[in-house]
């Protein structure tokens, strides 16, 4: 029993990661209908870059010892930063200008931004993988056999944190509505006001910061970078936002959470090896009877 | 004469919503039917059900003594039953030709592997097809406008090409969704004149849904009227613009009866 | 086909003119071809501009000729992007290194040519092609057992020598191919001997096994499952992780479930460094083992501390070794930086290469290099190295390396975050 | 905070610009489309002291990039097929392997352009389809697995019999998941390539794992082994144009009308009568068999297969190169296989050495940075695709006219 509640709390620290990555591609998906699969390397410049400040203070002052609280949140910022950034460029040199493209030259786009991504920080660090200083107490909660450790803590309550800001984003500010507008009809928001090409950027802003504050995040739980670390987690949020109905924010949320924990327990249920095919034959199933995702809108084309 | 067409009883929900309630309707052939009501009355939904797209919730559907409501989509034009769109749906990157080609598609024979071996037949098929196709263009009055795009067409020339390409099908039962939508009365006249070629030289059966009462006024011999799917009248032209009920429900929306455009 | 303009002089004209020019560079570039087989024609009829390192000696099946004045080329086939460069990068840089301090045969230059195998089949047979393309004389590699196995069909069309320096898989020399050889260990004898060295030595009878689902672990972990239930052990479980993947707390869990004696680990060392820091994460106390996938000093850095008392098998090495430590010496002396965990096996592959080389080839009349592709590899199969950089080096008649007598399998443990040798 | 956007809206101001001056010139100068890639190919060949790069391979590229353009007509095909035979002769072992590389992935794109170009199904799984064929030939064959049976005749049976299986796969991997839209289908058929990769990884009891399966035997024509690519390059190409012929056809056939038709709009398309579940089962089957054929080749020349082999790259690879082509003809297909396919390979050569700059190993350190600068370049300069068929082009000017309108 202990055992599965750990596999689930295993489950639930990797499904926010998903999850919060997830958001940014149902975001992007929303607002232009395009599967930004670059969004995973979002994630893993995040980690680089929040690599990178805390191996400066470590370096170059004890800030890592005496005020891990300040080095951490900048090294979070700093994977914002990041991946915002990269984002901003992105969606005007490679996104832009294919908004009214051919459907799948956008898709094409962002496979090559995200092999131009990968391979940049593959010559940048050798190929290497960067090891995280150490800047959480070690340490775990301990509960029979069920441990927690506190960087898992942090990383859970951090996951939540984003997708409550993010909700809270999108209902209650004028962007957010500007966004939910635009997903919801680009023409009929720019008739009624709303600023489409600033509402797509936003939209790549808000996600990437997501991505690259959950790829610093991940990158001092997990403690390593490497320039390959965005793909797997791309893939598999890319997954549970189709899993939640592309589209949805909350959807995505809980798509992340239920492919993570699925997963996860899958390991104990039938072999960790089996647990990649169980996510997809999962996603399979979901989709065969659910065909617009577990809260998707459904929509009926044939009115 | 049994009726072509007869809708019996039909119900259609959507969650919680009755778009349908109970309607009944026959249609006899070689006439020319309309259903006409306000906004959200229901006619789409009943052509919807009538050409598969949704199945009713209860109620049957039956057409030259089959039932049909439980049909598959493609199974209603094998049936006989042809339609055209609300907000046109043509094949917009196919040509006019090519959009009839594939209008034709239930009574060509070609499949892939005599498409890749292309024996005599097949292109004698093929040859047939084209001139058919051509001849039911210059019927729609499309003549030299074959290999234009559907998109490049004049918006009468397109709703025109969906008429030409459900001809192409060789319905027994043409249903007409707004055949006159968005046009300007010129162009509404000549559609009114090729609806009445349609009966009166191929011999179709018809039934259409309309906004404009003059349209229906002027072309249909039986008019059913739909509120808040509901049948609330049925007859010919000048009963139903007599009928009281009808008057209410038009002017309830706002709607004037003479004039089309909502 | 649609859309016929009535330009149709203009595709003729056009095509007609490049037909022409592409005949002419084709006719000049004739003596490229390579399976002429004998074919010696002087490179002097080369495109106009065509630099003179370019010029190609005219390899056949069975001899190359190396003009004078033109360099030696020895191919190095190794993993030079993807996240596995960190373990390839090494391995050139040791095979370069070999070369460099060999410097010339019989007054020739040698070349180390380095191509990106991406340690995969299709990427390996792509390198080997590549190599080939160059007129190669010998080329240490692949890198990975998978991309070895589907190479070296191509290399053997051309019998080409090939010695690889970190292919361990089982099934390379299973069954032997005749132009191949290696300095890795074989897993076969890794593995039953870290089965062995677990079961009896250390006594721990309960392991829970995890491999990377690559050739090399799930292959390694396949061996010593044989040989640790044979000594009369059991496998709690067997698990694999996803390569690429950096959170393993599924994984964890269930090993922690099942409270093993040891965890052993078949794979490189981007997984598995983060696998045992997850496990101390996690306070599994059990006893952690990896091969010679995971021996290396990035290994310790990146488990961050969490490798301590890890036990690490690299195979069979002599009670003393003065050798390798000269060679981490010279290494970190040329590049700044330690050696990689398959360097020495690399820069040892070259060295048997050279030697090769050296004892077969030939200077003929008119000063031209004479090799002859057989005769190498019967000279590599020959070849001793006493104190190779990995141990004494000598093949049995499969291509394996023979286990020189006194040595053991060695074993390292990691103490004060460094790798010292216990057996 | 503004001050701070008005630097960031002026470079992005810049950048658009940049962009929009490189679109025009691109299309407003026709020569441009001409002179570039002729300049290119010309200073490609001829001066391998600046850029060296493989001379037979540009100018193939080139060949065949004009030649694709202008013609339509039998001298140009007949042109086209003389040169990709005698090419080949002309070339080293590497150019024969990537020759052989680009046919095959050929061959699969125009399969997957059956499914995504021509019925408009986004397949982001056709790699099953291709590692289906290479398997099922391979447990049949290799000792080593198992297998064993007499190659001689086995090979040329099992091409058809993996077709077959393979397209029996695709209907019923694609049965289930057909009533999905457009992008739901993209993430499910990536799930069941997934799928089958991780199955060949995981059921080693059968597919002997990830030591994958090898010793394949040789394949003969008659008494002659297929060696190596070279040999396997013209069973390819026959492959190639066998499908291509069949692909060209029935996309002017009847089925083919339905496929666009369903690609059009599915709804309306069935109310015509096409039954469109047959149909996308039909385009699914067809790619797959074309795949699984592409698989047994591929079995037959690599001699060693491994799951790894078949991961999510070689699915978006096809998906690319059909994509940059031009979608929907398959000249499109076998220019974007020259250039996705050849390209990385190709720039492993690349080397910039003139005057004072020296980057002698810009190409096998950057071979990829660079190509996945390429990719965003080309699908920025040519949305549409390098050859787009007909009706691609002029969805491309709709959204453009589109565009032009709302801007006013």
């Amino acid at each position: 029993m202990e055992q599965w509640i750990q596999l689930f709390i295993d489950g639930t620290t990797i499904g926010g990661v998903y999850a919060v990555i997830a958001l940014g591609y149902t975001m992007v998906y929303g607002v232009l209908r395009m599967i930004n699969f670059a969004h995973g390397e979002l994630f893993m410049m995040g980690a680089f870059a929040g690599f990178y400040t805390l191996d400066a203070y470590q370096q170059h002052s004890g800030l890592n010892d005496s005020l891990p609280v300040f080095t951490i949140a900048s090294a979070i910022v700093a994977g914002m930063i990041t991946a915002v950034v990269l984002a901003v460029v992105m969606e005007r040199i490679a996104y832009r200008p294919l908004r009214h493209a051919p459907r799948l030259a956008p898709l094409i786009s962002a496979i090559g931004v995200s092999i131009f991504l990968r391979n940049v920080m593959l010559r940048v660090t050798n190929a290497e993988a960067q090891v995280y200083p150490r800047v959480f107490p070690r340490g775990a909660i301990e509960w029979g056999d069920v441990s927690v450790s506190y960087i898992r803590i942090f990383l859970l309550v951090l996951s939540v944190f984003f997708l409550v800001l993010l909700w809270l984003f999108i209902e209650r500010t004028k962007m957010g509505m500007s966004i939910r507008a635009v997903a919801e009809d680009r023409d009929t928001a720019a008739l009624m006001g709303v600023n489409v090409d600033r509402t797509i950027v936003m939209t790549f802003v808000v996600g990437a910061a997501l991505a690259g504050a959950a790829g610093a995040v991940y990158g001092m739980f997990v403690t390593t970078a490497t320039a390959g670390m965005g793909f797997i987690p791309g893939i598999k949020a890319f997954t549970a936002a189709v899993l939640g109905g592309i589209g949805s924010v909350p959807g995505a949320m809980a798509g992340g959470y239920f492919l993570g924990i699925t997963e996860s327990l899958s390991t104990k249920f039938i072999g960790a090896q089996y647990k990649d095919v169980v996510a997809f034959v999962l996603l399979v199933l979901v989709l065969i009877f659910r065909p617009w995702g577990i809260f998707g809108k459904r929509e009926d084309k044939r009115a | 004469m049994p009726p072509l067409l007869s809708v019996r009883n039909v119900t259609r929900r959507f969650e919680g919503l009755t778009a349908l309630n109970d309607v009944s309707m026959e249609v006899e052939p070689r006439t020319i039917a309309g259903v006409i009501g306000p906004n959200g009355a229901g006619k789409t939904t009943l052509f919807n059900v009538l050409t598969g797209f949704y199945r009713p919730t209860s109620g049957e559907v039956w057409f030259e003594g089959r039932r049909i409501d439980r049909l598959p989509l493609h199974g209603i034009a094998a049936a006989g039953i042809s339609r055209t769109f609300q907000n046109i749906r043509l094949f917009a990157n196919m040509t006019a030709i090519e959009n009839v080609l594939v209008g034709q598609h239930i009574h060509l024979k070609t499949n892939f592997a005599t498409a890749i071996v292309r024996p005599p037949s097949v292109t004698r098929e093929e040859r047939s097809a084209v001139k058919t196709a051509v001849e039911l263009l210059r019927f729609a009055g499309l003549t030299r406008r074959e290999n234009e795009l559907a998109r490049n067409l004049a918006y009468g020339e397109q709703r025109r090409l969906e008429i030409a390409r459900a001809l192409a099908v060789r319905p027994r039962l043409l249903l007409l969704d707004e055949p006159t939508a968005g046009m300007n009365p010129g162009e509404a006249a000549g559609m009114i004149k090729l609806i009445r070629a349609l009966r009166d030289d191929m011999l179709m059966t018809i039934v259409l849904i309309e906004h404009s009462m003059r349209v229906v006024m002027g072309v249909c011999e039986r008019i059913t009227v739909l509120d808040h799917g509901e049948k609330i009248s049925e007859g010919r032209p000048e009963e139903v613009q007599q009928d009281r009920r009808v008057i209410e429900a038009y002017l309830g929306t706002g709607q004037i009866i003479t004039d089309g455009r909502a | 086909m649609h859309g016929r303009n009535g330009r149709r002089w203009l595709p003729l004209s056009v095509a007609a003119a490049l037909l022409a020019l592409f005949a002419m560079v084709a006719v000049a570039c004739g003596d490229d071809d390579d399976d002429g087989g004998g074919d010696q024609t002087p490179a002097a009829t080369k495109p106009a501009g065509q630099t003179p390192a370019a010029t190609q000696p005219s390899g056949g099946g069975d001899t190359i000729t190396i003009k004078k004045g033109d360099k030696i080329k020895v191919g190095i086939s190794t993993t030079l992007t993807t996240d596995n460069a960190q373990l390839g990068i090494p391995i050139r840089d040791g095979a370069l290194l070999a070369i460099k301090q060999k410097g010339t045969i019989k007054d020739f230059e040698i070349e180390g040519i380095a191509e990106d195998d991406l340690c995969s089949g299709p990427g390996s047979v792509t390198a080997a092609q590549k190599l080939l393309s160059e007129d190669v004389v010998a080329v240490q590699g692949a890198m990975c057992s998978s991309g070895t196995v589907a190479a070296l069909d191509t290399y053997a069309q051309e019998n080409v020598l090939v010695i690889s320096g970190s292919s361990t898989g089982v099934q390379v020399t299973d069954p032997p191919k005749a132009n191949f050889l290696r300095t890795a260990w074989n897993d076969a004898t890794q593995g039953a001997e870290m089965a062995k060295y677990a079961c009896t030595t250390l006594a721990k009878k309960n392991a829970v096994l995890v491999n990377d689902q690559s050739v090399y672990g799930k292959g390694l972990m396949d061996v010593f499952k044989e040989a640790y239930t044979g000594a009369g052990c059991t496998v709690a479980s067997e698990e694999a992780v996803t390569v690429g993947e950096k959170d393993f707390s599924p994984v964890v869990t269930k090993i922690k479930g099942e409270n093993p004696d040891i965890v052993v680990f078949g794979g490189f060392i981007a997984e598995g460094a983060v696998l045992v820091r997850q496990l101390r994460d996690a306070s599994v106390t059990a006893d952690f083992m990896g091969a010679d996938g995971i021996a290396d000093a990035k290994f310790i850095e990146q488990a961050g501390g969490a490798a301590e008392g890890a036990y690490v098998s690299r195979g069979p090495t002599p009670a003393e070794s003065t050798a390798y430590d000269k060679f981490a010496g010279e290494y970190e002396a040329e590049y700044g930086e330690k050696a990689g965990q398959f360097s020495e096996h690399a820069y040892d592959a070259m060295n048997v290469i050279l030697a090769a080389i050296e004892a077969s080839a030939t200077v003929d009349a008119d000063g031209n290099l004479v090799i002859d592709r057989q005769a190498l590899i019967d000279a590599a199969h020959d070849v001793k190295l006493p104190d190779g950089a990995s141990g004494p080096i000598e093949f049995n008649a499969d291509g394996d390396r023979v286990i020189a007598a006194g040595t053991v399998n060695r074993i390292d443990q990691v103490k004060d975050g460094a790798l010292e040798r216990i057996q | 905070m503004m001050q701070r956007f008005e630097a960031t809206r002026a470079l992005t101001r810049a950048l658009d610009n940049a962009n929009a001056r490189a679109r025009a010139a691109f299309d407003a100068i026709p020569l441009i489309r001409w002179i570039l890639p002729l300049a290119l190919g010309v200073v490609g060949a001829l001066s391998p002291q600046w850029f060296d790069t493989r001379p037979t391979y540009a100018l193939m590229v080139l060949i065949t990039y004009l030649l694709l353009r202008t013609s339509t007509n039998v001298f140009g095909l007949a042109v086209l097929a003389a040169m990709l035979v005698y090419l080949p002769m002309e070339m080293d072992r590497f150019e024969r392997g990537i020759l052989f590389d680009i046919a095959l992935y050929t061959m699969l794109g125009i399969g997957l352009n059956i499914v995504v170009g021509y019925a408009g199904l986004l397949d982001l799984g056709y790699v099953a389809f291709f590692a289906s064929g290479a398997y099922i030939f391979a447990l049949v064959v290799a000792p080593e697995a198992g297998g064993g049976w007499d190659i001689g005749a086995s090979f040329w049976l099992m091409i058809p019999a993996a077709m077959a299986l393979a397209a029996a796969l695709g209907v019923a991997l694609g049965l289930p998941v057909l009533r999905l839209r457009g992008d739901y289908l993209a993430i499910v058929t990536l799930g069941f390539g997934e799928i089958i990769r991780l199955m060949l990884n995981n059921r080693d009891d059968i597919t002997n794992g990830p030591r994958g399966v090898y010793l394949i035997p040789k394949a003969h024509f008659f008494d002659k082994e297929l060696t190596g690519p070279y040999e396997l390059y013209f069973l390819v190409l026959a492959g190639v144009f066998i499908a291509a012929f069949a692909a060209e056809r029935i996309r002017d056939s009847r089925v083919g009308r339905a496929w666009e038709a369903i690609r059009e709009d599915e709804d309306a398309a069935s109310a015509m009568g096409v039954n469109t579940t047959f149909y996308k089962l039909l385009a699914f089957a067809i790619g797959a068999a074309i795949g699984g054929g592409g698989g047994v080749i591929y079995a037959a020349k690599q001699t060693a297969i491994f799951p790894r082999d078949f991961d999510l790259d070689v699915s978006i690879n096809v998906l690319a190169l059909v994509i940059i082509g031009g979608m929907g003809n398959v000249r499109g297909v076998v220019l974007g296989a020259m250039l996705l396919i050849g390209l990385p390979e190709v720039l492993r050569d690349f080397s910039i050495e003139f005057a004072f700059i020296d980057l002698a190993n810009i190409g096998a350190d950057y071979r990829l940075v660079i190509f996945g600068a390429a990719l965003v370049a080309i699908m920025v300069l040519r949305p549409e695709g390098l050859l787009p068929s007909r009706r691609r082009a002029a969805e491309f000017e709709q959204a453009e006219m589109l565009e032009s309108e709302l801007a006013t």
